[in-house]
């Protein structure tokens, strides 16, 4: 079934073209790949997505629901969470605190239950804290919830960011660079997490450099180069194509 | 814990400042805009009050000035208002401009504390307080001379009024736009331009495309020096009249040479008062201060002091109240720094010293009517 | 008719000319530090008195009094500035923005009361000098050689600075830390020295438009800095604020919304036409005229 | 630490009851407007502090209020309760007209645009529209009615309705970092590219803080047009908007405690100080620049947590 639909996007920075006719296509359950040198339009692409940018043209479709001009909060709201490349937390926080910002959108009390402490609030409270446990424990960060996030490891840091996109069970995930800054045994970590995060049924999309966390996680890889979509298919069959070969070492090597 | 322990301390040492002597407070703008006229009634007030003191006081009471500084503004006159009462002050001096006036007004006349200030906005009298009187004379007199002069005298036919935001100005204004449509004179253009700036040619370029007999201004000296001059510089032939509030050695600085000709509507500058108390009095804050008398307004502030110490004088009392009973009403024909000195049941005071002069080409003040 | 409106667009030019330079100092110092710099009003309320007081001292020299009076009013002005840099502003480069504008207000007060203590809190009349002192009158439109000069120098002032900035090491090396603070350090430009540089220039700027609104209008005041700087700051953001030329565009513009709706309209609502017009001039363009559109990286 | 606290909060509750029994008029004149400003400096910290919208003309809002207040009793003798209702609601619909079409200015725009709107503001209030405002001169010696017998205008009354109006803003203002609006402003503040990636609306929430705090400006203004029984421009004019937006900023941005020993520095200092009068201002800018260079982070930073301590026990 076809979670997420791409069609035709392009996105221009003035002069620069960012993205050019890209069409692309997700289905559900599945873990997909991005993969292309820097400036290739990989971020771009997410921004293009979670509606962060417009796109110049083109169309990108949701479940069904054209999410080409909608706002970025409506297109979360919608189950389409992100992370993003350089880490965007409350630093001041701490990670039990940054983590719920993904479950606001759930909450259900009204300023007067929260002014008095009322029944709803409390029930409310209670619920979204056993929510943030959820999370928290999915990605092995259970001890640091009380602790400041700027207090924190820089992997850790990268995992709460994590937590905050899926507390809220997204139905699409878009995961940019995750892994950026781990080292070896923090990335096979995380790889078994993103599989674990995949069998609560939920769709992702990553950024990633790290071919060897790309071919152990996806089930196919898109490969963008210049704006433009030069490959798409198992990682096996990306690993050979000559074109994303040249891309990536420049063309002698071909 | 300690932080409030602090409050009650700084209560106690503000019932501690309660003074001995007989306390004259003034209510003054000793910063903001007013700053050099409510500089100029302090200094005034401080020189009075040493004065009499070292002549060893009046019925047995030395003098002491508390200031408080209101800036001009309503908010700071209530407070000071307080400050002043609670500080035992019986007489205050303010406050220069009608609004801070008015807004502390109450507080004084509940306060049974006898207030006198030089604001001439008409609705100060309103509420007849019986403890408040003006020591200079109201918008009303003014604007009725202004009218009287141009329709009358100078036969204008085609007459622009120009005024500020300020209450002053507006009242000013007002006044003499009433007077002159009940002498059914001819009013070409009504404007306002805002105190602060410096640049009133678009507005002087438009009134120039009307072609005046006379452009009058009821703001401050400094705006009405620079119409005055961007006026010639644009070529308007118009005469230039300036309100009282122009009546200031500063607007011939600023206006330069071409102050010439223009009329100035007002008391008499300081330099211009002719009795010898006055002339006196003027030498003296020269000498103790340094530098010239601000304007006539410190002058009438200082009147306002001086009918209070006649009235000590003259009923052998310095109790406020009846100290201002006695003011109201039988203080007639006082001599004082700017005249004499009358005032009515309500408190306002009667009279007219108003006079036009012109500037003569030499730069000095020539009276041409009065 | 005609020559109404030509003498309310020169009254328009002219007056707008002066918020230009001063607008000019807030645009710069914007564009480096993203720092609304509330005491640059003040700052060029100290350099005209500094001037006035200069002036009167060396007038009698004549040419060579104003020229050496000029200059020592500006190496002051310019002293004041480099102080108010290292004292109040370097140390709070890098914590929050609000605090530093709350010290750029702090320093304003200082400088504002600073001023009045110093030459009192009378308005003070600034001295005539011997030159640009007539005007011409071409058929009813009265234009003063000060007018002229006012016009004359803000296009070589544009050209010098837009030269500067393009052309220039130092310009360059200006360009580049508003552009990226952090890349500019490491690409060796010693922030320290630039930034100074730029109030400096901001203050020179400043001064130049302070002495020339005393030349216009002779009378200077304790308190005229917030009323200028207010202008100026507003014409640097509708101007699209970091802009040089943008700064000066706005200037003028404030100019003629200023002087046409007092001339044309009413006088009474002049102030909430002219803000009226500002403030749907921003919402339309919410960079303001000349502006560049930020993309937010993400 | 609990213990300690609860005996802070209640001496001063037994200290702020008593001090009209103990202080002279001044000082309970003073206080009182103390209260009435940390009251509206507590309005401009929701927009400024805590919803993070660089809004420089508050004292519009407030002027708003105090105006609507004393023209709805002078001119309408509308009940005084009514009156008061109105200034806050009249100032909040105000609000939410004013910042509808320019809630997509950011920063410093922003913040040109409140300073225009509060020239324009004044600029009309001076012109005394419809002859309600009454010009420069303000609307003077507005007579009050009582209600039900009592007379709200005396120096304690007017202290209590501030007093308990600033308890019940401090109440607000303690509960809102626990409510959802409150973490949503938070975090919007905070990053709002972030935030809107979770779905927070951030322009539904910037309208709302808004306009909220208008309508609390609104409502002290109406307390203030009380204590002073008079309105008149100057009090709302730009000086006072920069003001409002430095003592934010001196006592730390969405910081309870903060804002309010802010108001005290900002507000009250000045009126111990007065007797210094020509060196006051200078003093006063001088100790502003210090405080800013010592701690950049105003007087008392906020400490922003939004779970209670008691949830995190539960678990």
């Amino acid at each position: 079934m076809t979670k997420l639909l791409i069609q035709n996007l392009s996105k221009q920075f003035a002069a620069l073209v960012a993205l050019d006719n890209i069409s692309l296509e997700l289905e559900t359950n599945k873990i997909y790949g991005l993969i292309g040198p820097n400036g290739s339009g990989k971020t771009t692409l997410f921004n293009c997505i979670s509606g962060v940018y417009k796109p110049s043209s083109g169309n990108i479709t949701f479940a069904h629901h054209s999410i080409i001009n909608m706002a970025p909060e409506k297109i979360a709201q919608l189950g389409i969470r992100r992370t993003f490349q350089t880490i965007r937390l409350s630093s001041e926080l701490t990670v039990a605190e940054n983590i719920y910002a993904g479950y606001h959108h759930y909450s259900k009390h009204n300023f007067i239950q929260a002014l008095f402490n009322l029944k709803g609030y409390r029930q409310d409270e209670i619920h979204c804290w056993r929510e943030v446990h959820r999370a928290a424990k999915l990605l092995d960060i259970e001890p640091h919830l009380r602790l400041k996030v700027k207090t924190l490891a820089y992997g850790i840091q990268r995992k709460v960011e994590i937590a905050r996109a899926i507390i809220s069970q997204p139905q699409l995930l878009v995961l940019d660079e995750p892994a950026a800054g781990m080292n070896e045994s923090e990335k096979i970590e995380l790889t078994h997490i993103i599989k674990q995060i995949q069998l609560q049924n939920i769709t992702i999309l990553i950024i990633e450099h790290d071919m060897h966390m790309i071919s152990t996680l996806c089930d196919t890889v898109f490969v963008l180069n210049h704006g433009k979509l030069i490959a798409s298919g198992s990682p096996t069959e990306i690993l050979n194509n000559k074109q994303v070969i040249s891309a990536y070492m420049g063309d002698e090597h071909a | 814990m300690k932080r409030i322990l602090l409050l009650p301390l700084f209560i106690l040492m503000c019932k501690l400042v309660v003074a001995q002597t007989y306390i004259i407070g003034v209510q003054a703008p000793i910063t903001g805009s007013f700053a050099s006229e409510g500089q100029g009634i302090n200094n005034a007030i401080q020189l009075l009050v040493a004065q009499t003191n070292a002549a060893g006081g009046i019925n047995g009471d030395t003098f002491k000035v508390v200031t408080c500084d209101d800036q001009g503004n309503p908010q700071n006159a209530v407070i000071c208002a307080k400050t002043l009462v609670d500080a035992g002050a019986k007489v205050v001096i303010g406050s220069y401009s009608s609004t801070a006036t008015e807004a502390s007004q109450a507080i004084y006349a509940k306060a049974g504390v006898i207030q006198t200030s030089d604001a001439t906005a008409n609705n100060l009298i309103v509420h007849a307080y019986p403890t408040y009187f003006r020591n200079s004379f109201n918008d009303n007199i003014e604007g009725n001379f202004t009218a009287d002069y141009f329709v009358n005298i100078k036969k204008y036919k085609r007459i622009v009024i120009l005024g500020d935001f300020s209450a002053f100005s507006t009242g000013l204004s007002a006044s003499v736009i009433n007077n002159i449509k009940a002498l059914k004179g001819n009013i070409v253009y009504t404007g306002k331009i805002t105190s602060g700036d410096n640049d009133f040619r678009a507005i002087l370029t438009k009134i120039k495309a009307l072609n005046p007999d006379v452009i009058y201004y009821s703001g401050y000296f400094i705006e009405g020096a620079l119409l005055r001059s961007q006026e010639v510089s644009l070529g308007i032939k118009a005469d230039f009249v300036g309100g009282n509030s122009n009546d200031n050695p500063q607007f011939l600085k600023i206006a330069g040479s071409k102050a010439k000709g223009s009329y100035l509507i007002g008391l008499p500058l300081p330099q211009q008062l002719d009795s010898q108390q006055a002339q006196q009095f003027v030498a003296d804050y020269a000498k103790k201060y340094n530098s010239p008398i601000p304007s006539i307004w410190t002058i009438t502030n200082a009147d306002g002091l001086l009918t209070v110490f006649a009235a000590m004088k003259a009923i052998k009392t310095n109790d406020p109240i009846l100290v201002a009973k006695y003011i109201h009403g039988s203080i007639r024909n006082m001599p004082c720094l700017t005249g004499y000195m009358t005032i009515n049941n309500q408190g306002e005071r009667e009279g007219n010293i108003y006079q036009v002069s012109q500037i003569q080409s030499n730069l000095k003040y020539k009276v041409v009517y009065h | 008719m005609l020559n109404i409106f030509l003498q309310q667009l020169i009254n328009a030019l002219t007056y707008g000319s002066l918020i230009g330079f001063i607008a000019l100092g807030y645009s710069l110092v914007y564009g480096i530090l993203k720092l609304i710099n509330f005491a640059h009003g003040h700052i060029v309320t100290f350099a005209i008195f500094i001037t006035m007081s200069m002036l009167t001292q060396f007038l009698a020299l004549h040419t060579l009094g104003f020229i050496l009076a000029l200059s020592l009013a500006l190496i002051i002005t310019i002293g004041v500035t480099i102080v108010l840099e290292i004292v109040a502003y370097r140390p709070l480069r890098r914590s929050n923005r609000l605090s530093l504008i709350v010290s750029a207000l702090g320093a304003g007060m200082v400088i504002e009361n600073a001023v009045m203590l110093i030459w009192g809190p009378n308005p003070r009349v600034f001295p005539d000098i011997n030159f640009f002192q007539g005007t011409i009158n071409l058929n009813g439109v009265v234009v003063s050689e000060l007018n002229l000069f006012i016009l004359f120098l803000n296009i070589v002032v544009m050209s010098i600075l837009y030269l500067f900035i393009n052309k220039s090491r130092t310009g360059i090396a200006i360009k580049a830390l508003s552009l990226d603070y952090q890349t500019a350090q490491l690409m060796g430009v010693n922030i320290n020295k630039i930034i100074v540089l730029v109030f400096v220039l901001g203050a020179i700027l400043g001064s130049a438009g302070g002495i020339l609104i005393g030349l216009t209008y002779k009378t200077i005041s304790f308190n005229m800095g917030f009323e200028y700087g207010l202008k100026a700051f507003i014409a640097a953001i509708i101007g699209g604020i970091g802009s040089i030329p943008g700064a000066m565009l706005g200037g003028l513009i404030i100019g003629i919304l200023q002087t046409l709706s007092a001339g044309y309209i009413s006088s009474i609502w002049a102030n909430v036409i002219t803000y009226s017009l500002l403030i749907l001039l921003l919402i339309v363009r919410p960079r303001g005229l000349l502006g560049q559109k930020d993309i937010e990286k993400v | 630490m609990q213990v300690n606290k609860s005996i802070f909060i209640i001496s001063l509750i037994i200290c702020s009851i008593g001090f009209p029994f103990l202080a002279n008029n001044i000082w309970l004149s003073i206080i009182t407007t103390f209260l009435i400003y940390s009251a509206l400096s507590l309005s401009q910290d929701l927009i400024l502090g805590k919803a993070g919208i660089y809004a420089m003309g508050h004292a519009m809002f407030f002027g708003i209020g105090a105006y609507t207040f004393a023209i709805l009793i002078n001119t309408y003798n509308v009940n005084l309760f009514i009156a008061f209702m109105a200034s806050g609601i009249i100032s909040y619909c105000i609000g939410l007209i004013i910042i509808y079409p320019i809630k997509h200015l950011r920063g410093d725009y922003f913040l040109v645009v409140s300073l225009g709107l509060n020239i324009i503001f004044i600029n009309i209030i001076n012109n005394d529209p419809f002859g309600l405002t009454g010009g420069p001169n303000g609307i003077f010696a507005i007579n009050f009615p009582s209600v039900g017998g009592l007379d709200l205008t005396g120096a304690k009354a007017i202290y209590f309705i501030a007093l308990i109006f600033l308890s019940v803003m401090i109440l607000l203002f303690y509960r809102l970092n626990y409510s959802k609006f409150g973490r949503a402003i938070y975090y919007l503040n905070h990053d709002h590219i972030a935030a809107k990636s979770v779905g927070i609306k951030p322009s539904l929430n910037k309208l709302l803080s808004f306009s909220l705090g208008t309508m609390l400006a609104g409502f002290t203004g109406a307390i203030y047009t009380l204590q002073y029984g008079a309105v008149s421009p100057e009090a709302f004019g730009i000086e006072q908007s920069i003001l409002l937006f430095a003592v934010v900023i001196v006592g730390g941005q969405g910081s309870l405690i903060g804002v309010v020993a802010g108001s005290f520095v900002m507000f009250v200092l000045p009126e111990i100080f007065r007797s210094y009068a020509e060196y006051r201002l200078l003093v006063f800018g001088a100790a502003m620049v210090i405080l800013m260079v010592i701690r950049p982070n105003g007087l008392f930073p906020s400490k922003f947590g939004f779970f209670q301590k008691r949830h995190l026990q539960q678990k």
